[in-house]
């Protein structure tokens, strides 16, 4: 049968299986291939918090999902046009995630009565009990196929049955018409010098489930998705949001020319950012594994007391244990950035899954006032740049600053143009310099008047020895619990951190800048919010769209750019705290809501319906 | 470079501690040690950092010329390694009270010694919450009548030896607020060693719990009922200078030369240098009636510090890899081009 | 000289001195007399948070006010009729607090070179410097008089010493016609059983001091503050607001027939409570010194989840540490009540000066939708109310509860009418009860639909063995990380806590309900707003005042109350925390604000100029 | 009271550990021992209140068919100890894994130790994270390499043991995961121990730490590589019963019997009920190449526990106190009358 190419503007394929399947590393070659194809994507996996959750279990089902596209890909995509199951609990978890036009594939040789009933099915015909038995099913017995196509390489039994995820993946590659060329390069990477022999099977079988693909009739049509024009010519690579905090950080090292220090306590989902800093001891860049995350943001503040551009990650649960600590690094007025990767809470929550629910806990959740800037990444690439300015911000203005990101963004990807250091801007610390006169003291919380930003003497400086600490002290360093001073002191911290408003690039309002409704978001759900807007606005609805990086504090035009709109709609996923904040920070504004606290990204379709009703 | 006197380490800071508080005999040694080691090490002053938690002994870095972090309670030996990692080139001191160090920090406190990071930690131990006004300790006496205990506590002390040993203790040392010879000799033995030292000074609190040590601080008792070992020498203690320290069946045990035939030959000889943590931790944990208190360098030996470690690794790391930029590190890996 | 009895309505007395002085004794025993006079008082210790500060200097002074009156007592007062000032550092840092009538009493011996010079004056004529010259004067030996009048007693110098706030306290009591009784019999007390030999002698000087006061020609006037008609017959005691949470927490045990159990960490100015429970093991009270805050809360939580009425006090450093544990109290829906005796911060802070700036974080201080009740106190006695109920809600409806108290209420006292206990209501745990049938498993989660609270099954209940744990489960109490069910037991959460809103007193206005202007408070603001909005009545201005003792959630009737009124002033002790919270919660009111940040309690002159700007 | 077995603690919930880890043999163990212990006890299976942290490890009150506390990372300890005060009539058992207990959880596991609280700790020493998948724990051998330490960590291990007898644990015993006949034993002498037991089980993590402990568990070189110490039993070992550890030069030593002049007399016999710190810790401490890793109960002391020390305070209390209501305690003190 000769397949009909159809060109398409996108795909999206959701990857499903046991959590040993494999599925996170065949929806990553995937989306790795389609990027050098060329295409703008975005990835979104969704696995559970066990390790090897039991065989065949709902619970233990893992999950890729990966959108490219041949124009600008904000999301990872609703519904999708390929669901690859493994397994007959792959399929329940994710069937509903089928777009009507939907193809699945599975392997037929797990679909035995055993597990169609483990993963709670009441009859055989899956589909029907699914009710999607009108998708088009594409049955494959993919583990014997994979046995076959490897018997006599020499393998083991268990390592043949691993090889079932580069069958699939060589399926799938046939489906959408993508060169294997990119998985035999990541192959022979990973095997040629401990493992050569692997490298043969290992393509084989890619290869044989791409011939295979061909040749059975059951697939009525293949894809493609051109390259995307909308991409910026570049070096590009494919960038996770932990990965570009890491990186990022090491950036702001660089340009301040301060050894980056990082203590944190693993925790899912911000661990990754620690792993990645471990390896780039090559630049210098030291980490310290605490005891707990305590110790992680106690040991950071050290090393800023130190020198050092220091910087602790977590996510949720370790960042509430950070409260008191974050007070010490208020009132020392050390420069530190705090990483929260904010996971479904409350309490341990749901790990693996993602949410906005920290933000209330990272602008108020420490005694006393207690000010800190609070900025938020908004795509897995831009979290580079929000982990640089972040860390910018802290040492040029002597201050904590919290980076919030989300586990959509850390364990998503997307490609990035690869940017130069030379575009990036300097960092540079109020460092104490000079010799001071004869009995002169270093006064370390003297002030620049302009910005009210201390200075920064640090140890083995000669003559600058001082005091810092958790108490309230005067501008001199001395202890003091006079009630005036107490009053300036917490007057001059607010204002330091007020006064960063004007470092900070203005909110931008994609379309229109006045009109009916104005939609208003922050972090990871930029892409589906504008996905969403845009939608709305190709149907000629009068929808802006105004996304925040920059929470405290706000930028400078924000109280222009709301007073241009008749409504407001604040779209989150927690239950309003982002409308909280703005509610007491412009009061004069109404503002209306969209929720969601699902451990889950809004759907494009959800936004869709809120801003319908809206307007 | 110029020496040092106690003086240059005086800051300008009125001391706040009551009048015979312990404190201030523990300040006045580590104000005496520190141009010594200045000393004998070619340190400048701005090369110390004085770091505490919260509590009276806490107060310390005020009254020390030298840079000072007065952290949060029980986190002082977190800043003190995050300082000492991150600058290995500083040498780190630390105040910490029995409460500070042992109750709310000491989960910090075990893992600076299993990591062996090079500081020094001084342990004011007065065996009762000073600057919250007299509640009791981890390293109250069972039994002790306090502010929340009016009954007496029902809890056993934490021997702060006991725990430094059993969390691998490359360095810890006992002494007495008021032994200002002695201390100056600890600092000093610390200071000189690589890695996490502990001094453990018993000291007093005149206002929540005068006489916190004195079945063994009494000077009419102290001879018999302390020992001070030192490197090399015998274990040999008492007024009379006649009692020592033996091992016989599997235990340690105080004797009196020339009775029961016990000679001066038969007394241990006291190695803070071996990686005995058997012995070291018996004789640690002696205390009365039967046997004397230990009080000097008990144990002393050497190991590879982290902060060593992390540096080191940082240097190799650097010679070997390949990314020697952040420009380098965008371009590794999987990239493409796109026209 | 024939001493002129003036009738007044109330009096202010400031006691400071060094903090060896004894001036917290003093005023405590002026206090207790004057209680036992029949007057309503209010009391204010204002100390340093060093233990023995360094002698004569002003950062060791310490001080107590005490108001006394023969009405209502609202506050501690803004300044004093008499300040005692047992040195210069105690005059230097007090001055400012005398009226100018006031009566300022020294121990002239302390007046040396020395000793003014320690407390920073540049002349020896302190008291032009300090432009308080023109007040009264009354200088007194008080050193040199003790000395005398125990020579010969038989104690050794430093003991003779320590007596002279006893001769001070006689000078009061003759100033302000009050029988030495009281004192006497405290004095009986605290010796005669272990040192007989002190009575006479502690006795004697007062009595000396008493006649000297007498005697001296410096006493223009003396004063008679007449029992309180106001106060409510009965049996009184005075109370200080931390041992009232202690009592109240006692209370509640009696009231649900559960045993107290208090985990907790010493900190300033919480400590007093852990302290006093630590007394009452007669009640079946346990108390437990953990090792930190966090410890503090964990075992509190084993506690209630063992069936135990657990509670856990702290200062704003030790809540901060809490953060994540309270999350851990919300998901296991186990009671539990959290005291927070707010002081000044952030971090350390000042610590032993008060403020209301953990608000937020009590609000929002941790990861995820993190919904918990919010009940604060509004004076040292109604501490005893605000933890019964707390108490009271948190076993009825199977949730922590925070109680905020302060600084300013914790130590500070006023007369208590004695309550019976019959008078209070029954506490009702929503226990699980009867037997399951056969195969049926207890449903830890499963809620009354009317107020969403779950069922408390104890351990030892034979049949009902279940998991409770900080993951996200379904009603069953079984592990899900469905999105479904994570927003059904988000919004159960919420709504649990928001029911609680059936169960609370409506908010009462204080003077007409509806006007131009609503001042509103929370907290231990409730004596200065009320004595701020009495005097503005008084002078005819149309102002109310509504005062939260339920923050969260809100009474029920709020809205209606405050949309009677042209506009809302919210006091407090922060930067603006209920406010943005009321913002939040009814956005469709315009709100004022009087803040004030430094560690001491509002002036009632303070208030009063706040209120005069809006109207 | 009706004979409980090991299905009794079986709950209906799914065992969701990867196939091939340790902790499926742990649990085993557990559900066999308590039959036994509620046998020997007269205990009701209600009167089980099973407590963990967070960690692969930690899931196991899950599995259990008892009252269950998942509560959250490090902190099952202070739950524990909250649960076994507020009524002592509870029997407690803690799950925890190395990081949980000694990383995060490390300040709560000393304290109760130090405390003596009557509960039963099994802590699951896979020597990694297991459920963040692969950072290296406070255990984690030295140079380990993990997700965390790319190039080998370089910080020395806890050595769970030495820390509980740093800590004055009264009960400590160490076993392999595999073990399941002794790791019943020690769970029936630790649920018998009155006071705080810590039952430090060797376990494998497959995925992330394969091997764990090979270096002992290999059935091939286990007889020569660990000891099994049993209460008066001589400290014997080998593959063929002829090795022995015996006391000299202050130090434990290996010996072959019948070579250099060692009999079975001369090999130590083992006593875990003596108070003895200092040989128990030198046991605790024991390691490879030169001596076998002890296993079985090392130290089984009897001591006060902190639950029966504040119910019976509170008890006597009772007896004695005035005050029997809360209508009395208000009405205690100094009060006046207004009429
Ligand atoms: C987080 C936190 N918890 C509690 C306190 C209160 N606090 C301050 S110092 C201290 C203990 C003091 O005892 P110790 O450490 O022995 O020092 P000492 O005063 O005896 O020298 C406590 C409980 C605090 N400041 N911060
Ligand atoms: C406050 C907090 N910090 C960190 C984590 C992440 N975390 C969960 S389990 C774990 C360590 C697991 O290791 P271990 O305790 O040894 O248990 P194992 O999985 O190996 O059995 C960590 C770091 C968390 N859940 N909560
Ligand atoms: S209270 Fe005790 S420890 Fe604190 S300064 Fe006074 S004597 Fe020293
Ligand atoms: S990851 Fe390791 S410790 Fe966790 S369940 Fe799997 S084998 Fe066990
Ligand atoms: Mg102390
Ligand atoms: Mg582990």
């Amino acid at each position: 049968m000769q397949h009909k190419v159809i060109d398409t503007k996108d795909v999206v394929i959701r990857f499903a299986g046991d959590s040993g399947d494999g599925m996170q590393l065949t929806g990553s070659l995937f989306a790795n291939t389609s990027a050098i194809a060329g295409n703008d994507l975005s990835t979104f996996p969704d696995y559970p918090a066990e390790i090897r959750a039991p065989h065949g279990t709902v619970s233990g089902v893992s999950g890729f999902q990966v959108h490219i596209g041949s124009t600008k890909v904000n999301t990872p995509g609703d519904y999708c046009d390929l669901l690859v199951a493994m397994n007959p609990a792959a399929l329940e978890a994710n069937a509903k995630w089928c777009k009507p036009t939907a193809m699945i594939l599975i392997d037929t040789d797990s679909f035995t009565d055993e597990l169609i009933k483990k993963a709670g099915f009441k009859t055989n015909n899956v589909f029907l009990e699914l009710g999607v038995e009108d998708r088009i099913i594409i049955p494959s017995p993919i583990t014997t196929l994979t046995k076959e196509s490897l018997k006599g390489c020499g393998m083991d039994q268990k390592s043949i049955l691993k090889c079932k995820n580069m069958f699939t993946l060589g399926m799938a590659c046939f489906i959408y018409s993508r060169p294997l060329e990119y998985v035999n390069s990541y192959i022979e990477g990973k095997f040629a010098k401990k493992h050569p022999e692997m490298v043969g099977p290992n393509e084989k079988v890619l290869k044989d489930g791409y011939n295979y693909a061909a040749n059975i009739q059951l697939i009525p049509n293949t894809y493609m998705v051109k390259p995307a024009k909308s991409l910026e010519p570049g070096l590009y690579r494919n960038i996770t949001g932990n990965q570009a905090i890491a990186w990022g950080l090491l950036a702001a090292s660089e340009k301040s020319g301060l050894p980056l220090f990082c203590g944190s306590y693993p925790i899912t989902p911000a661990t990754a950012i620690l792993e990645e800093l471990a390896i780039y001891k090559s630049l210098g860049c030291k980490t310290l594994q605490a005891e707990d995350e305590i110790a992680g943001i106690c040991t950071a503040i050290g090393a800023s007391f130190a020198g050092n551009l220091a910087v602790t990650t977590t996510s949720g649960p370790g960042f509430s244990l950070k409260s008191e600590a974050l007070g010490l690094a208020v009132m020392t007025e050390l420069p530190l950035v705090v990483v929260d990767v904010q996971r479904a809470g409350p309490s341990t929550g749901i790990p693996t899954k993602t949410e906005q629910t920290d933000l209330l806990q990272a602008l108020y959740g420490r005694n006393g006032e207690c000010p800190i800037p609070v900025i938020a990444a908004h795509s897995p690439a831009n979290c580079f740049n929000a982990a640089f300015y972040a860390a910018k911000i802290a040492l040029e203005h002597m201050t904590p600053v919290i980076l919030l990101s989300e586990g959509f963004l850390g364990n998503g990807s997307e490609p990035w143009r690869i940017p130069t250091m030379a575009d990036y801007p300097e960092i540079k610390p109020p460092f104490a310099r000079g010799v001071l006169k004869e009995g002169e003291r270093f006064q370390p919380f003297k002030r620049d008047p302009e910005t009210m930003v201390p200075q920064w003497a640090i140890p083995g400086q000669k003559g600058f020895e001082h005091r810092v600490g958790g108490l309230e002290k005067n501008h001199e360093g001395v202890l003091s619990s006079d009630p005036a001073n107490h009053q300036t002191m917490v007057n001059e911290r607010a204002a330091k951190v007020a006064k960063i408003a004007d470092s900070i690039p203005e909110l931008k309002v994609d379309g229109p800048d006045s009109g009916k409704l104005l939609v208003v978001g922050w972090g990871g759900t930029y892409g589906h919010i504008k996905s969403a807007v845009d939608e709305e606005r190709e149907e000629g609805k009068n929808v802006s769209f105004a996304h925040f990086d920059y929470i405290n504090p706000l930028p400078k035009n924000t109280k222009d750019v709301f007073s241009k709109f008749e409504k407001i709609l604040v779209c989150e996923l927690n239950s309003g705290q982002f409308c909280a904040y703005l509610r007491d920070c412009l009061p004069d504004f109404k503002y209306d809501k969209c929720n969601k606290v699902q451990g889950q990204p809004f759907l494009v379709k959800e936004l869709v319906e809120a801003i319908n009703k809206e307007i | 470079m110029a020496t040092l006197t106690f003086k240059d380490f005086k800051s300008d800071q009125e001391v706040r501690w009551c009048p015979g508080c312990g404190d201030h005999a523990v300040l006045a040694a580590l104000q005496r040690a520190l141009p010594k080691v200045s000393q004998a090490l070619g340190y400048e002053k701005e090369r110390y950092v004085v770091v505490s938690g919260i509590g009276c002994s806490s107060r310390l870095p005020y009254y020390m010329d030298t840079y000072g972090f007065h952290s949060i309670h029980g986190r002082a030996t977190a800043v003190s390694t995050g300082i000492k990692v991150a600058n290995p080139w500083l040498t780190v001191w630390q105040a910490c009270g029995d409460g500070d160090a042992l109750a709310i920090g000491g989960n910090h406190f075990i893992h600076a010694i299993r990591r062996n990071i090079d500081i020094n930690i001084i342990l004011f131990n007065n065996r009762i919450y000073g600057l919250t006004k007299g509640q009791y300790s981890p390293t109250s006496k069972f039994g002790a009548i306090t502010k929340t205990s009016p009954y007496g506590t029902v809890e056993h002390p934490f021997d702060p030896g006991s725990l430094v040993l059993g969390a691998k203790g490359t360095f810890f040392a006992r002494s007495l607020d008021v032994d200002l010879k002695l201390n100056e000799e600890i600092m000093t033995a610390a200071a000189l060693h690589d890695g996490c030292s502990v001094m453990e000074m018993l000291t007093n609190c005149v206002i929540f719990n005068d006489g916190a040590h004195k079945e063994i601080a009494d000077p009419a008792v102290r001879p018999d009922r302390t020992v001070v070992l030192r490197q090399g020498e015998r274990m040999i203690f008492g007024k009379n200078n006649d009692k020592g320290l033996v091992f016989e069946d599997n235990r340690i045990k105080a004797v009196t030369i020339g009775e029961d035939g016990y000679k001066e030959e038969d007394i241990l000889i006291h190695d803070a240098h071996a990686n005995n943590l058997g012995l070291q931790m018996a004789l640690a944990d002696m205390k009365g009636p039967d046997l004397p208190v230990a009080l000097g360098v008990i144990r002393d030996v050497k190991d590879i510090t982290y902060d060593d470690g992390v540096r080191d690794q940082v240097k190799d790391v650097m010679r070997k890899s390949k990314i020697h930029c952040v420009d380098d590190l965008l371009r590794s890996g999987s990239t493409w081009e796109i026209k």
